[in-house]
């Protein structure tokens, strides 16, 4: 590994409460081109400007807190590399998420989506044979030795509720109801079998019909949660039972 | 949330901005345009079609004056590419919607849009060819 | 009589374990942090729900009170653990060296274990070097940290305290002897200034609580100790897999969600506010963790970080420096009223060093209050989006 | 992005999404069908008044334009409805949304065969 550093030019929109005018500001600065968008973001603030505001929290994909838009697209900015999203003496554009009310500069109220996710009641843990986790996007689930005392094992689920799905869905855009494709996996994931009410909710104004099916949730997804397929193969959960192909 | 004020024509932009879109969404994009277009000429059609009603030399008269214009041809075109576009890609999002093929909407689409492509090639070539 | 109003300064977990249990024993809290909820040491931790057994040899204060605290977390916010235990395995000979001191170490901490063949360990966690000599299963666990600080928080806020995020602390409100009676803010995010005052202040701000007292004309020795993290694309292990040895660095590896996190190191700096991230470092978590997880060698690296363990104290290396709390009242200090200064500790004991902190602050103020946190469970951390 | 009601409210569901996909597929299949007898009938194209009179002789062409009809109106109505869904209106606003467009619909499918019914009765 190199220890040659880039010049790179972070261009950033800056936003002092939700009222005020946008603009951005321009700071140059030489970084490594291993490192991460939120370092250079977290770099800026701590010897360029201290008033910026922006949302992080474990820098390590666990936490969902850094969702941005960095050059036009929803990403984690602790997981995009500087060397994937710009070249030496080049420019790098970062932006706060859409589809959500602003706070200041990079910081968006992801409070919307948690309070959605909280009404779907999606589960916080879950057992580890409900959430297969091989390979990319949605597989069975590998086999994984029972545990000692038999007892299942628990994990954190996939959905790191960062709101970059919500953010790239163009159906959330315009309608700030939508359930959306986190909720809307959340759903899924808990089964409508099982949850009556989420049946109701997903078959309902907010729910999977909105979608316009332009995947932009799992191409921006950082976690493997694929809520475009989820929300597909919620619509053919829900016209089975609707149809009574299946009680 | 935004009040629809502060979101001001945001929301147009985002439905029909392709920068930082993925192939789903150029698909969505494209769907969203032609659905508009078809509707508008779906009743302009209806509407035009009433002349033939009036007799063989107000329709005769209507058609003369569309043959003479280039304009009409470009649009019955765009009437075919946005057609095809429309229905083939509505097939994808048909199947996709019984989560069949999902995982390979990608693919899916290149296909069909190449068909599309093809289509329209030969609907140009067949109308203004030769 | 109005509530005595606290003001927390700092939102990471000792801030908001703070809070949760100034609000529970009937305080007006008003939290002020620079950033989001959990953005410094807090949220970077390595996620491990410490059963103490990491420090049953040579640290066995804190080794107690991490498996006292690993059973309340467990019982109170159960929704960010992974609660899959963990596992010390021997992969060399000379770790078994260890083997007889970590046995009464953890004894003597009260920290269950139980050793178990190679044949199993391998059983239970396929991917863990073949050459394990030997393992011992104990109740470690994984927590999520944004999570877990949000859960005190939430709870904190549902019992009314305040939340001032994005606001920095950049002054203190001081009478004319010198003590404090507020702090003076700027609300980054609004770019407003203005003044909270309060009864009491506390600086809950870990590696960074000397910025803080000095405003305040005071002083805490503190060594901010980094530490370097890998987060690895795959998950690896089912629980947190330690090597059996004394603490030292890129001996840990962590299932967290997908992922497997690879820890960590130790070292000083000055500058706490931006630590780059130190290339040498990264390759010998990958070097290390391949001894415990073979197959961490081909897995694609999802994320590096540095975190600044708060360590207590002025001197030393980071690895030689107790990893316990402790709570000062600048008064006995520094001859300063009005402010209390906690730091150092674990993720782990969040919780004790808040019932600590705050049973400083009750005796300071004359008021008599049990803590309750051990009790009463934490809600959803969703609910602080809520409410 | 707002937060959900806790009760699911109407407007979209399952039999609109079916009825729109339906008419979408039989759309696409009657204009497939309708390409290729066109190209029979009418190879060099089918403008003039005398060529459209001819044309509409066949009893299953005035049947088959009938049937594009009806469906081409269902599927563009739904569509402009889900468009205008999009944009999140009130449900009362849907309510006069959904009127115009079943009655403006029929009046465009009666229009539309009158149309037909005229036609072919000129051959």
């Amino acid at each position: 590994m190199s220890d040659e550093k880039w010049t790179v030019t972070f261009i950033i929109h800056r936003q002092k409460g939700p009222d005020s005018q946008p603009h951005f500001d321009e700071f140059t600065i030489e970084i490594h081109p291993e490192e991460f968008v939120l370092d250079g973001v977290e770099y800026i603030w701590a010897y360029k400007d201290r008033s910026l505001v922006f949302r992080h929290a474990c820098h390590h994909t666990t936490c969902g807190a850094c969702g941005m838009r960095v050059n036009g697209v929803e990403k984690l900015a602790c997981m995009t590399k500087i060397a994937d999203v710009t070249q030496d003496g080049g420019k790098i554009k970062l932006e706060p998420l859409r589809n959500f009310p602003i706070v200041g500069d990079l910081v968006v109220d992801l409070g919307p989506l948690y309070r959605k996710m909280h009404e779907v009641h999606a589960p916080e843990v879950i057992p580890l044979c409900a959430s297969p986790w091989e390979g990319e996007g949605i597989k069975p689930p590998q086999e994984t030795p029972k545990r000692e005392d038999g007892e299942e094992y628990i994990r954190l689920p996939d959905c790191i509720e960062c709101g970059l799905c919500v953010s790239a869905c163009p159906t959330a855009a315009s309608d700030a109801e939508y359930l959306g494709p986190a909720v809307l996996a959340a759903i899924h994931i808990q089964g409508i079998d099982e949850n009556p009410d989420l049946l109701a909710l997903a078959d309902s104004r907010e729910g999977v019909w909105r979608c316009h099916s332009a995947y932009e949730c799992s191409a921006v997804c950082p976690s493997n949660v694929d809520p475009a397929w989820r929300i597909m193969d919620l619509r053919k959960q829900i016209i089975a039972r609707r149809l009574k192909f299946k009680k | 949330m935004l009040s629809r004020e502060q979101q001001g024509l945001n929301w147009l932009l985002q439905w029909f901005d392709p920068r930082g879109r993925s192939i789903g969404g150029l698909a969505f994009i494209l769907n969203r345009i032609t659905a508009l277009g078809l509707v508008l000429y779906l009743y302009l059609h209806l509407y035009y079609l009433r002349q033939l009603t009036m007799g063989p030399q107000v329709w005769n008269a209507f058609i003369d004056s569309a043959e003479n214009s280039p304009w009409i041809g470009i649009g019955e075109l765009f009437v075919i590419a946005g057609g095809l576009i429309h229905g083939l890609n509505g097939l994808r999002i048909a199947l996709n919607s019984f989560n069949i093929a999902v995982p390979y909407q990608k693919q899916l689409f290149y296909g069909l849009f190449t068909l599309a492509l093809i289509g329209i090639a030969f609907f140009a070539v067949h109308m203004f060819g030769a | 009589m109005s509530k005595p109003h606290a003001i927390v300064i700092g939102a990471g977990f000792t801030g908001v374990a703070i809070a949760h249990d100034l609000a529970l024993r009937g305080f007006e809290v008003t939290v002020v942090e620079r950033g989001p909820i959990a953005n410094g040491t807090s949220g970077r931790t390595h996620g491990l729900l410490h059963s103490g057994g990491r420090y049953a040899v040579k640290d066995q204060e804190s080794a107690i009170e991490c498996i006292e605290e690993n059973t309340i977390l467990r019982k109170i916010v159960p929704d960010v653990i992974e609660p899959n235990g963990g596992m010390f395995v021997a992969v060399e000979e000379s770790d078994l060296e260890y083997r007889e001191e970590f046995i009464a170490g953890c004894e003597a901490c009260h920290i269950p274990i139980e050793e178990i063949t190679p044949q199993e360990a391998l059983r239970l966690e396929p991917h863990l070097n073949p050459k394990v000599i030997t393992a011992f299963l104990v109740p470690d666990g994984t927590f999520d940290p944004l999570r877990l600080a949000l859960a005190f928080a939430a709870t904190a806020k549902s019992n009314g305290a305040v939340f001032h995020l994005f606001t920095d602390v950049v002054g203190m409100v001081l009478d004319g002897n010198g003590n404090v009676l507020g702090v003076k803010v700027w609300d980054r995010a609004n770019d407003e200034r203005y003044e909270i005052r309060g009864d009491i202040v506390v600086n809950a701000t870990g590696a960074w609580v000397g910025q803080i007292t000095k405003m305040a004309h005071g002083h805490v020795p503190i060594t901010p100790t980094p530490g370097v993290m890998v987060a690895y694309g795959h998950r690896f292990v089912q629980r947190a897999i330690n090597r059996l040895v004394r603490p030292s660095d890129g001996d840990i590896v962590l299932p967290q969600r997908r992922m497997a996190v690879v820890g960590t190191t130790s070292f000083s700096v000055d500058d706490v506010d931006y630590i780059p991230i130190i290339r040498d470092q990264v390759q010998m978590m990958l070097e290390r963790g391949t001894k415990l997880i073979p197959e961490l060698g081909t897995a694609k690296v999802r994320g590096i970080y540095m975190a600044t363990r708060p360590l207590i104290g002025s001197s030393g290396p980071g690895r030689s420096i107790s990893r316990t709390f402790k709570a000062y009242d600048h008064k006995d200090l520094d001859n300063i009223d009005g402010l209390v200064t906690i730091t150092g500790g674990k993720a782990t004991t969040c919780r004790a060093m808040a019932e600590k902190t705050v049973d400083i602050v009750c005796e300071k103020l004359g008021i008599s209050a049990p803590c309750t946190t051990k009790e009463v469970p934490l809600i959803s951390y969703r609910r602080f989006y809520v409410d | 992005m707002q937060d959900a009601t806790a009760v699911p409210k109407a407007g979209e569901n399952v039999w609109l999404w079916l009825t729109k996909i339906i008419s979408g597929l039989i759309v696409f299949v009657v204009l497939t069908i309708h390409l290729i007898v066109n190209h029979y009938v009418a190879p060099e194209g089918l403008f003039y008044y005398d060529d459209v009179i001819n044309y509409f002789k066949n009893p299953l062409i005035p049947i088959m334009e009938g049937t594009f009809l009806v469906f081409v109106v269902i599927h563009s109505s739904l569509g402009l409805r889900s468009i205008i869904l999009d944009r999140n209106p009130t449900q009362k606003v849907m309510r006069v949304v959904d009127t115009v467009f079943v009655v403006g619909g029929l009046a465009v499918i009666v229009y539309g065969i009158w149309l037909l019914v005229y036609v072919a009765g000129l051959g």
